[in-house]
């Protein structure tokens, strides 16, 4: 896409895009939350929070996506996901094991149920959409610079 | 820290906490990633020396992840090879760390590099300690990954271009070391390496063992740059920065070649006497190869990296002969090379620190200006080359009369012949480097700052006394628990499950 | 299974094509299509976990690579006087393909895996647990140790990343610029 | 055999990587040959007839696949997404520094 003065997609991609972001971004959560009862998972999840992302920033141009949240503040995310992650397995020497699940099994088939697993999932999507979405980012803007070279 | 098998996850959980942090913090907090690069390896290495004292009183530690049983949950598993590589690993990198604080300061992002070094180094730590064979896998390929993003570093287009082919031979050698994997779960539905050696031991000598042996033999020897699958290394470790070439020649291709590789022919499917031919056979041709290579470069940095696959030749051919002399040998000099490979590439960076050049016609007359650079460059190439009073005198001593021993007299005179060229090769790095006339050029020419000459001195010491590691007594302690796990192959499983 | 047989050979299909296109973006789609086709081949065979991650990744490294391939006007570079590494290609492909063959005996046969660690992981993972989706039972809590190092491998992927885009490397040096790469 | 079929699609990908010149083509190659492992792990978990690994309260646990490789392919497909990531970006650069996606010419322009 070469730069064009104004930024993104035509009005109808705008509007239907307006609507599909945020249906992707929920599915995506939905996905994440349900990880221990039905397919799919944090890294699943993750991905397709990301995608929204991109989703967005597609159509609508990077400025928009960039009032949104910056640049430092996705790579702050990773780090924190990652470190919330590795948290959750020194958490579980309590129970004498790295990565002891130190939650109660709880009541299958609950939302809330399964010791740390939701909360591993939590923290993996965190992980994997600020990272993957600061990976399209390093590489769009890569691109854009890199016109004169 | 009463039961010393709490030490198992922490050398994988210290390194990745301090890189997780130094990611989040480093831009903020300067001096941060400079500390944290430097204290993590430092920490590492007193924990492992803590192992080796372990393993002598114990021999055997397992740790289960999560308190599962061992073939359902994943083990973490320290022995006395364990213990010897973590000790290697992690003292080369933390002279290499130290280095690494003044020389990273000519790129840019420094505590980006400390972030990925970091997590390097978490990688090959949680390769040497896995006990399980997709773990190691995974760790295997954080390890990788972060070196293809480190040997492009500098973003100058040769770095580019040596990352994109390291990165794709690794990925190849990764998807063949996956595909063995697959292979092997699915005959024995088991990915513990202890339970997996049990089951294979009824099984030897069929076609699904050949199979594996192959593929694993072409993945690992991607990683390990042995001689048909060399193709990577001579680009990617010049390319890199100083500290990078010594961490990807020291330790990383042994870690993750012949480590990995070994651990699996020995202990897991058990060497078969194809397998160990084979390994000599290749050991040999790297040596030759890699050495024959390495007589017509110009370029400092490419010479050692062609002279670091002759001498990985030594160690592969060592460990190939499987006898409990050769094998000794092959560790001895895989701890040797180690030292003093990285040492030269500290060197190699130091010069070109200070002249801006790695070309070996244009350098000259360094010693007067450099003196702690030629010093300790003069005590790594005595060693490389095998002279009496280092650490590769012994080690190539071993190796040649471990074949001897075992009756393969062709290969002996190879490593002889390999011996001397090698001397040859870096009497000339040192007449021209450090010897003759001092160009004009070089008038301005200064040491290189304190941390970096303390790192080297302290490599250098450790060429001068490795030889002392084959004293009895101390020998007990670090190299004689190492060969053990080799000598007892497939009775390792037994110890293991054992020792739960 | 013969739906299974007709995706493989659709995906080998469409891999091949993917190779031999004559221009990239064509090349990428083509892939595309290959990893639909991994993605349907993978709920066939009972592994909805894997299909949804197959899916959203697939997704994901396609737009990666179309942002590499839209730039201009790529044309296809012919590959002729490229013999060599074809007919290296060829031959591996040969070798590895008949040792394989050789070997297939030696391995379960296809829909009757053993089961040893699974059926522990079948049998009580509910209990143990508490999950319900068995695949996140194990990736999370019987081998979350696993996955710390798969979630530490993007982190790293993305430093990695992050890295390699800086457009200035080095800082300037105070002497003259580097001439070594001879 | 359904897993000779798997291979020659691994083998069509290696052959890819090492025949062609282009950088996103090798890359391409790459991607394949890891479908095609990511594939041969999950047949060889598949049991006939079976049923997903998931759970619901009201149905027996029987016949079901083989969990343990399902989780490991999930690993693999991200590791193998990383390292796509990683390549496709050092091939940006590369394009950026030389102009073109042919490895034979970015061999001649070198130094």
């Amino acid at each position: 896409m070469p730069e064009k003065p104004e930024p993104g997609m035509t009005i109808l991609v705008k509007t239907v895009t307006r609507l599909t972001a945020w249906l992707i971004l929920l599915y995506g959560i939905y996905i994440v939350l349900h990880g221990h009862i039905s397919p799919g998972g944090g890294f699943a999840g993750g991905v397709i929070i990301a995608l929204s992302f991109i989703h967005l920033m597609l159509a609508y141009g990077k400025e928009v996506v960039f009032r949104k949240l910056s640049k430092e503040m996705v790579e702050l995310m990773e780090s924190t996901g990652a470190l919330v992650f590795l948290a959750i397995a020194l958490l579980g020497l309590t129970t004498g094991y790295f990565f002891g699940n130190f939650l109660p099994a709880g009541e299958p088939f609950n939302l809330f149920s399964a010791g740390t697993i939701p909360l591993s999932n939590i923290a993996i999507s965190f992980k994997v959409w600020a990272g993957l979405f600061a990976v399209f980012l390093a590489l769009v803007l890569l691109r854009i610079d890199n016109v004169g070279e | 820290m009463s039961d010393p098998v709490v030490l198992l996850p922490c050398f994988v959980a210290v390194p990745l906490a301090a890189a997780f942090v130094n990611s989040l913090l480093g831009k903020r907090i300067h001096w941060l990633s400079d500390l944290l690069g430097s204290l993590t390896p430092l920490i590492l290495l007193g924990l492992s020396l803590l192992a080796v004292q372990a393993v002598r009183a114990d021999s055997v530690l397992v740790y289960q992840v999560g308190g599962w049983k061992l073939p359902i949950g994943i083990a973490m598993v320290m022995d006395g090879l364990t213990s010897f590589m973590l000790v290697t690993v992690n003292m080369v990198t933390f002279a290499i760390a130290v280095y690494a604080r003044d020389y990273m300061e000519r790129y840019t992002s420094k505590e980006m590099f400390y972030t990925l070094f970091l997590l390097m180094l978490a990688g090959m730590n949680g390769v040497i300690v896995s006990g399980d064979l997709f773990n190691l896998f995974v760790f295997l390929e954080i390890a990788a990954v972060a070196s293809y993003a480190l040997v492009a570093f500098g973003t100058e287009r040769h770095e580019l271009e040596a990352a994109f082919k390291y990165a794709v031979m690794g990925t190849v050698g990764s998807l063949f070391i996956l595909l063995g994997i697959v292979f092997l779960y699915s005959v024995t539905s088991t990915l513990n390496m202890a339970d997996m050696g049990q089951m294979l031991a009824k099984q030897k000598d069929t076609n699904l063992i050949l199979m594996v042996s192959v593929l694993f033999l072409m993945g690992f020897g991607l990683k390990a740059a042995l001689v048909p699958f060399h193709a990577w290394l001579p680009d990617a470790h010049p390319s890199a920065p100083a500290p990078i070439s010594a961490m990807l020649s020291g330790v990383l291709i042994k870690t993750l070649g012949i480590y990995a590789l070994s651990r699996i022919f020995f202990n897991v499917i058990g060497l078969t006497p194809a397998v160990s031919s084979i390994l000599m056979f290749l050991g040999t041709l790297s040596m030759v190869v890699g050495v024959l290579l390495a007589i017509g470069q110009r370029d400092l940095k490419r010479l050692l990296a062609y002279s670091s696959i002759s001498q990985i030749g030594y160690v592969v051919l060592g460990i190939g002969l499987a006898t409990p002399l050769g094998i000794l040998g092959g560790l001895l000099h895989l701890f040797n090379h180690s030292v003093f490979k990285a040492l030269l590439f500290l060197n190699s960076g130091a010069l070109e620190y200070a002249t801006g050049t790695r070309d070996l016609e244009a350098m000259g007359g360094l010693r007067k200006k450099m003196p702690v650079t030629s010093t300790t460059s003069f005590v790594a190439s005595m060693s490389i080359a095998g002279m009496p009073p280092f650490g590769g005198f012994w080690s190539k001593l071993l190796i040649i009369m471990a074949a001897v021993q075992a009756g393969h007299l062709g290969y002996a005179l190879w490593a002889v012949i390999v011996s001397v060229l090698t001397l040859a090769l870096f009497a000339r790095v040192i007449k021209n480097a450090f010897l003759g006339n001092l160009d004009d050029r070089w008038q301005g020419v200064r040491e290189v700052p304190a941390f970096m000459q303390a790192s080297m001195m302290a490599l250098a010491f450790i060429c001068l006394v490795s030889g002392t590691l084959l004293i009895p007594g101390i020998r007990e302690v670090f190299l004689n628990q190492a060969t053990e796990i080799f000598v007892k192959g497939s009775d390792y499983s037994i110890l293991i499950l054992g020792n739960i | 299974m013969v739906e299974l047989y007709f995706l493989l050979v659709f995906m080998i299909i469409g891999s091949v094509g993917a190779l031999q296109a004559k221009d990239l973006l064509s090349s990428v789609v083509a892939l595309g299509a290959v990893g639909l086709g991994l993605c349907l081949t993978f709920l066939i065979l009972k592994a909805p976990d894997v299909a949804i991650t197959q899916l959203v990744v697939e997704i994901l490294s396609i737009i990666i690579l179309i942002r590499a391939t839209l730039r201009k006007d790529l044309p296809e570079v012919p590959t002729g006087g490229w013999m060599f590494p074809s007919a290296m290609g060829v031959g591996f492909a040969v070798i590895l393909l008949l040792v394989a063959l050789k070997c297939f005996p030696d391995l379960p046969v296809f829909g009757e895996p053993k089961l040893r660690v699974a059926q522990h992981y079948l049998d009580s993972g509910l209990q143990e647990t508490g999950a319900a989706n068995l695949v996140a039972s194990v990736i999370l809590d019987y081998r979350a140790y696993d996955t710390l190092g798969e979630a530490t491998v993007l982190l790293t992927a993305v430093m990695g990343v992050l890295a390699v885009v800086r457009k200035v490397g080095r800082k300037k040096p105070d002497q003259p610029e580097e001439q070594t790469d001879a | 055999m359904i897993y000779l079929l798997c291979l020659v699609l691994f083998c069509v990908g290696i052959y890819g990587l090492l025949s062609k010149r282009n950088i996103i083509k090798m890359i391409v190659g790459l991607i394949i040959a890891e479908h095609a492992v990511n594939l041969f792990f999950i047949l060889v978990a598949y049991r006939r007839n079976g049923r997903a690994p998931i759970l619901a309260p009201d149905v027996a646990i029987t016949q079901m696949v083989d969990p343990l490789p399902q989780a490991l392919v999930l690993t693999a497909i991200v590791i193998g997404l990383a390292t796509t990531a990683l390549l496709v970006a050092l091939a940006i650069r590369i394009y950026g520094k030389y102009g073109t996606y042919d490895i034979a010419k970015i061999r001649e322009l070198r130094g």
